[in-house]
């Protein structure tokens, strides 16, 4: 709510484009491609094709896209069981998404992790994590290597505003601080846990800009639904990380238009709230700020249907494709390819 | 008599006890306002109201601790970990605090709490949401344990662990939340440490918890039907205290033992029922105790293959029908 | 170090005296109390009467008396495995707690829960907790209790400056202040965790200060090597509690003169720093502080020698006392008193 | 060949393996500038330096998040917890992280780390410090779990741990740390997975771990003078991989099974393999295998109670006696 009385807080002109309209138009075709992929999620659930559960961030495009296209290559993300739009805007196929969502065979995982679970380390996305709290200390050690062997990649960790209130934020935040880890820790302030507002259950009102202090860093508390204003912040925090300066806490105001899960029909929220929040949609705002820097209706429009070709032959790509074999049941759990826990 | 759900029976059961007693609070993630993820405790707040039942924070070790201290200090608090895999992140309080007070003290400490949490497979949420995990609590010394299978069950157990002086730690199985049963009206209490002969047989004894506990019952029909093979059938209900004397007592009848567990492989309460039963009632068993367990691998999320680790009602009297033969 | 600098902050005059002679002279007492016992208790070990563990709070002692002397009776204390101290300011018999280090059958819990667990329901110890960090959430809970009962005490909640990075702190202090329980949480910062410097591995100066913001709390850091320093400040707290008004977190400076246990020569401290410390002996403060409001020597030596007798008495009532019967080894597991997990 | 202690083999085996390989990583609270808390790393930081050999906040998730994260990355973290009770507090890297990813992830993802961790009882700490608690970390599938009870097996299996690609969890009994044992010179690798006849016997089997290996020995000897019993003594030292093959091969022969462990009664290694046994070689047995363990209770402190509820020499002696003569 909050957020809602924050204006874009950059809305820049031509005149001072930090940004170019090559990496404009990238971030206006992730979020677009985020937007289209998830919507098309939720219909296939509609449609009883999605299994298990699945945890859309419609709403939320423009913290996954900013942060995508500030990365480098060999930067890693680790996500949370909110994962896709942060899988796919790392690169990841949106076949390989939703065939995981149908637990297909062609899925990322083979129908092995699940929605929650979604990994490609091809693209530097190391893991999603669905206790809640776990991957914080995770992306710790992979930064940890990082500074260890001298790398310049950096580790972007992404969570939720509840996440804050567990253990597992507090010990990372302290141990990335004390160590200087090249860590970036991006809390989704969507104003909810799962159906409860964050501000019932956190003792300050920014669940991490207020908690920065107390590791020692500044806190960042910014607008998450523009992807402009994301991306700056992504790369600031990524030069710093990068310099060997440590670790950044960012918190990202944002809403999600969709239910917590997909069994959720988010009655929870006071009315007005969710329209609200849509007239501050990420991608509303990004055609508008595409406007304002000259970039015509055309070429959005052949964005737009660029990615709505992709999703659709995703989409039938899925439907078309067999379920996982069951041999697949047993490899894997070890690193030599099988489960024996015996000889 | 009404058929309710299990998972409506998880909300009457807590109902009566609050009712009955107003040292009984309940706290827990998202389980007030929203009436729980599983939809199970819905109508409590509404009922008792906020000084009641409290959402707290994603913090279960705040959740285990605060439960604890009320214990200790007077009150009789039921705490709902969301999803049983999660005790991983408060296991301390579950290993450590609740069971070793009382003793380490001298008997000067009291911790009579209950901690709920959805267990079990069969929503196809992969390995960090489906696991069962009852053994994780059953072996460490000073807890009690139980795992209901029935909507009669929740209710009567649940009344019997809070009003036990002791932590109980208490397994609803996430697949049967939508299952109905029979349940008498009025208030219902059962006993802890209590197993149930479900159908009474004389060639072999099924051993089975929560959601195996259909599947046992669906086998021992088949057995009979298909094979001529008379099972009986045990609901073991709670691990601890457990009920031996039922379970040596149908073995000494039956001569024959198979535990049906949905843990993983290794050291299940399969494996700890079977070790009882060989040591003690060697002599009786004609032919070698079975456990039918899950394989010791993470679960997968895919329906199919989530269904085929399990085990069902086929695998139950393959087994049976396989070793009873050779 | 730090509070090396700082000097006492309240060198009070008789004119201004809001603590009174009665008052004082019980911090006095109780100090030297818990100096006589636990020197007595090195004493034992070295005479290998000790078993097990032990973890002395030599040069700490103005926290302990400070906050008991400010509680009153029903208040609750939720210790460390550092916890002979606060034990004993609650009342306990220095017999009992020996009894408990000797592993004598008059021991507080008859050497069933060793020197890490102490506990005395009846003066209000609810037990001593030896894995870090576990008793916070749990003094959280009996303050809920107060709470919900309309009950008026305070629960007391003692820690160390490490434990200020395990997660449980972090999910107590945010539990606590969302629900405005009348809990107070007192940490010890004696500049180490067991040999590491505590500076070493946080990513703040104030471990426990520097963090209070982050729960919407004020930043308390205090001198505790001061017992009136102390007294004032957890009467304060208490008031604060017991109004409704919620939690509070204090850092007490403080320094342990002992190894982190039995086991520990303490190597690891830079030279000087022991005897920097000792100049700010906590007992050396008070008896100058007791002179200066006119207390004479006579009137402390008697109160050294009762304590003195205590001491001893305690002492040979221990090298007296039985072991423990070895039938109390199944008994208390359950409250029926046994502990068949079967029938 | 020389006679090193327990202790200083920790040391040694870290040491050989960091010499080697400069991925392996070291770090844990107090273990560096300190050298531990049981002084079991003495020196390493002063070989190694403080990038290789770090000092940690009392953190335990973020020590076992932080060595999982350089894992998946690339190097070959070992991570000490103090004590094998603190595995309650991080538990979930434990139970849902290192074990699940690579399958979650069909594959993709690694986890080549070793926890080391100091077990048992002995120490006279009390019930939140002396647990045997290698059962909670065999019950979950995906780990590898090692308890050695020798000097040499301490360098061995440190040694094929770090050179293993998959998380193992090392469990150092605090008791043994002082004892002391021949040890080759230069480099020493051993296999995990694999158990170790101590001593050869026919007339039963009694495995054993840790502690309990020298106890079950010095049984074995007593057994042998004083009852003319010839019992064969096991070493089983990895639960996971589990040897299964030498220890139904012992039992094939010795027709007798008695387990030892310090674990409390219920759902320990000891069922795993009395359960395995009691399917898989029901035939062979002769009567019924026996687990020995400590009591399912809490740890007391005091030093001769501690003393009578671990397994002991005697008890062992009296066990198997006992159940070969009726
Ligand atoms: C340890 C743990 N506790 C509880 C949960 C259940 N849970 C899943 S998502 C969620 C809410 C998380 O809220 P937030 O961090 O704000 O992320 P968001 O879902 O809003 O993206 C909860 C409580 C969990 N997965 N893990
Ligand atoms: C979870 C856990 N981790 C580690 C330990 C081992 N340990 C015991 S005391 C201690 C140091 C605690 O430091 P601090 O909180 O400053 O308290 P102090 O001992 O200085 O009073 C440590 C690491 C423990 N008991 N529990
Ligand atoms: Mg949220
Ligand atoms: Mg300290």
């Amino acid at each position: 709510m909050k957020a809602m009385a924050a204006k874009p807080t950059t809305a820049g002109t031509p005149a001072n484009d930090d940004i170019g309209e090559a990496k404009r138009l990238a971030l206006y075709r992730s979020q677009i491609r985020l937007r289209e992929a998830e919507q098309r999620a939720f219909d296939l659930f509609l449609q009883n094709l999605v299994k298990g559960t699945s945890h859309l961030s419609l709403g939320q495009e423009a913290v996954a896209a900013g942060f995508a296209e500030a990365m480098q290559k060999g930067d890693l993300s680790f996500c949370t069981y909110r994962g896709h739009a942060h899988t796919l805007a790392r690169g990841v196929s949106v076949e390989k998404v939703l065939g995981e969502l149908m637990q297909k065979d062609n899925g990322l995982m083979r129908g092995k992790g699940g929605s929650m679970h979604l990994t490609s380390e091809d693209h530097g996305v190391m893991g999603s994590y669905a206790i809640i709290g776990a991957h914080l200390p995770i992306a710790c050690g992979a930064a940890w290597r990082a500074q260890y062997r001298g790398d310049k990649d950096v580790s972007v960790c992404f969570f939720g505003d509840g996440t804050t209130n567990i253990g597992a934020f507090h010990e990372a935040l302290n141990f990335a601080a004390v160590w200087k880890l090249p860590v970036v820790f991006v809390c989704e302030n969507n104003l909810y846990m799962e159906y409860t507002p964050i501000g019932d259950v956190t003792a300050v009102p920014s669940p991490a800009g207020d908690r920065a202090a107390a590791y020692g860093l500044p806190k960042i508390v910014i607008d998450g639904n523009d992807a402009d204003v994301v991306y700056r912040e992504a790369q600031k925090a990524f030069a710093k990380a990068r310099a060997g300066e440590g670790p950044s806490l960012i918190e990202c105001l944002t809403y999600r238009h969709s239910g917590h899960s997909r069994a959720d029909p988010a009655k929870y929220r006071p009315e007005g709230e969710l329209e609200r929040w849509k007239e501050r949609d990420p991608i509303k705002i990004y055609r508008e700020r595409l406007k304002q820097f000259g970039v015509s209706e055309q070429v959005m429009a052949e964005i737009d249907a660029d990615v709505r070709r992709e999703v659709d032959a995703a989409t039938e790509a899925c439907k078309a494709a067999p379920m996982p074999p069951t041999d697949i049941l047993f490899t894997d759990v070890y690193a030599d390819g099988g489960w024996a826990w015996r000889n | 008599m009404a058929e309710i759900s299990y998972r409506d029976a998880v909300a009457r059961g807590i109902a009566q006890e609050m009712a009955r007693d107003k040292d009984v609070v309940f706290l827990g993630e998202d389980v007030a306002k929203a009436g729980g993820c599983f939809k199970a405790t819905v109508g409590l707040y509404e009922q008792f109201g906020p000084l009641r039942v409290r959402d707290t924070p994603i913090s279960e070790q705040a959740i285990l601790g605060a439960a604890m201290g009320a214990a200790m200090t007077g009150l009789k608090p039921i705490a709902e970990i969301m999803f049983s895999d999660f005790i991983a992140v408060c296991f301390d309080y579950i290993a450590n605090e609740f069971p070793k007070s009382r003793y380490m003290s001298n008997g000067q400490t009291k911790c009579p709490l209950v901690v709920r949490t959805g267990n079990g497979a069969g929503s196809r949420f992969g390995a960090q949401h489906s696991q069962s995990v009852e053994n994780w609590c059953m072996m460490i010394p000073g807890l009690k344990v139980v795992a209901p299978s029935s909507p009669r069950d929740v209710i009567g157990l649940l009344a019997a662990a809070v009003r036990d002086p002791d932590p109980v730690i208490f397994f609803e199985h996430k697949s049967l939340y939508p299952i109905k049963g029979e349940v008498p009206d009025g208030e219902i209490v059962d006993t802890l440490g209590t197993a149930k002969i479900l159908r009474p047989g004389t060639d072999c004894t099924i051993l089975a918890l929560a959601l195996m506990v259909p599947r046992a019952l669906e086998a021992a029909e088949r057995l009979k039907a298909e094979h001529g093979i008379d099972a009986e059938v045990v609901d073991v209900r709670s691990l601890v205290p457990l009920d031996t004397q039922t379970i040596l007592g149908s073995v000494g009848r039956t001569h024959r033992l198979f535990t049906v567990e949905e843990n993983p492989r290794l050291c299940g309460w399969g494996a700890e029922i079977v070790s009882i039963v060989a040591d003690e009632a060697f002599y009786d068993l004609d032919g070698p105790p079975v456990r039918i367990t899950t394989p010791h691998i993470p679960l997968p999320a895919a329906d199919h293959l989530e269904d085929m680790v399990l085990p069902t009602a086929d695998r139950i009297v393959e087994t049976v029908r396989r070793s009873l033969n050779s």
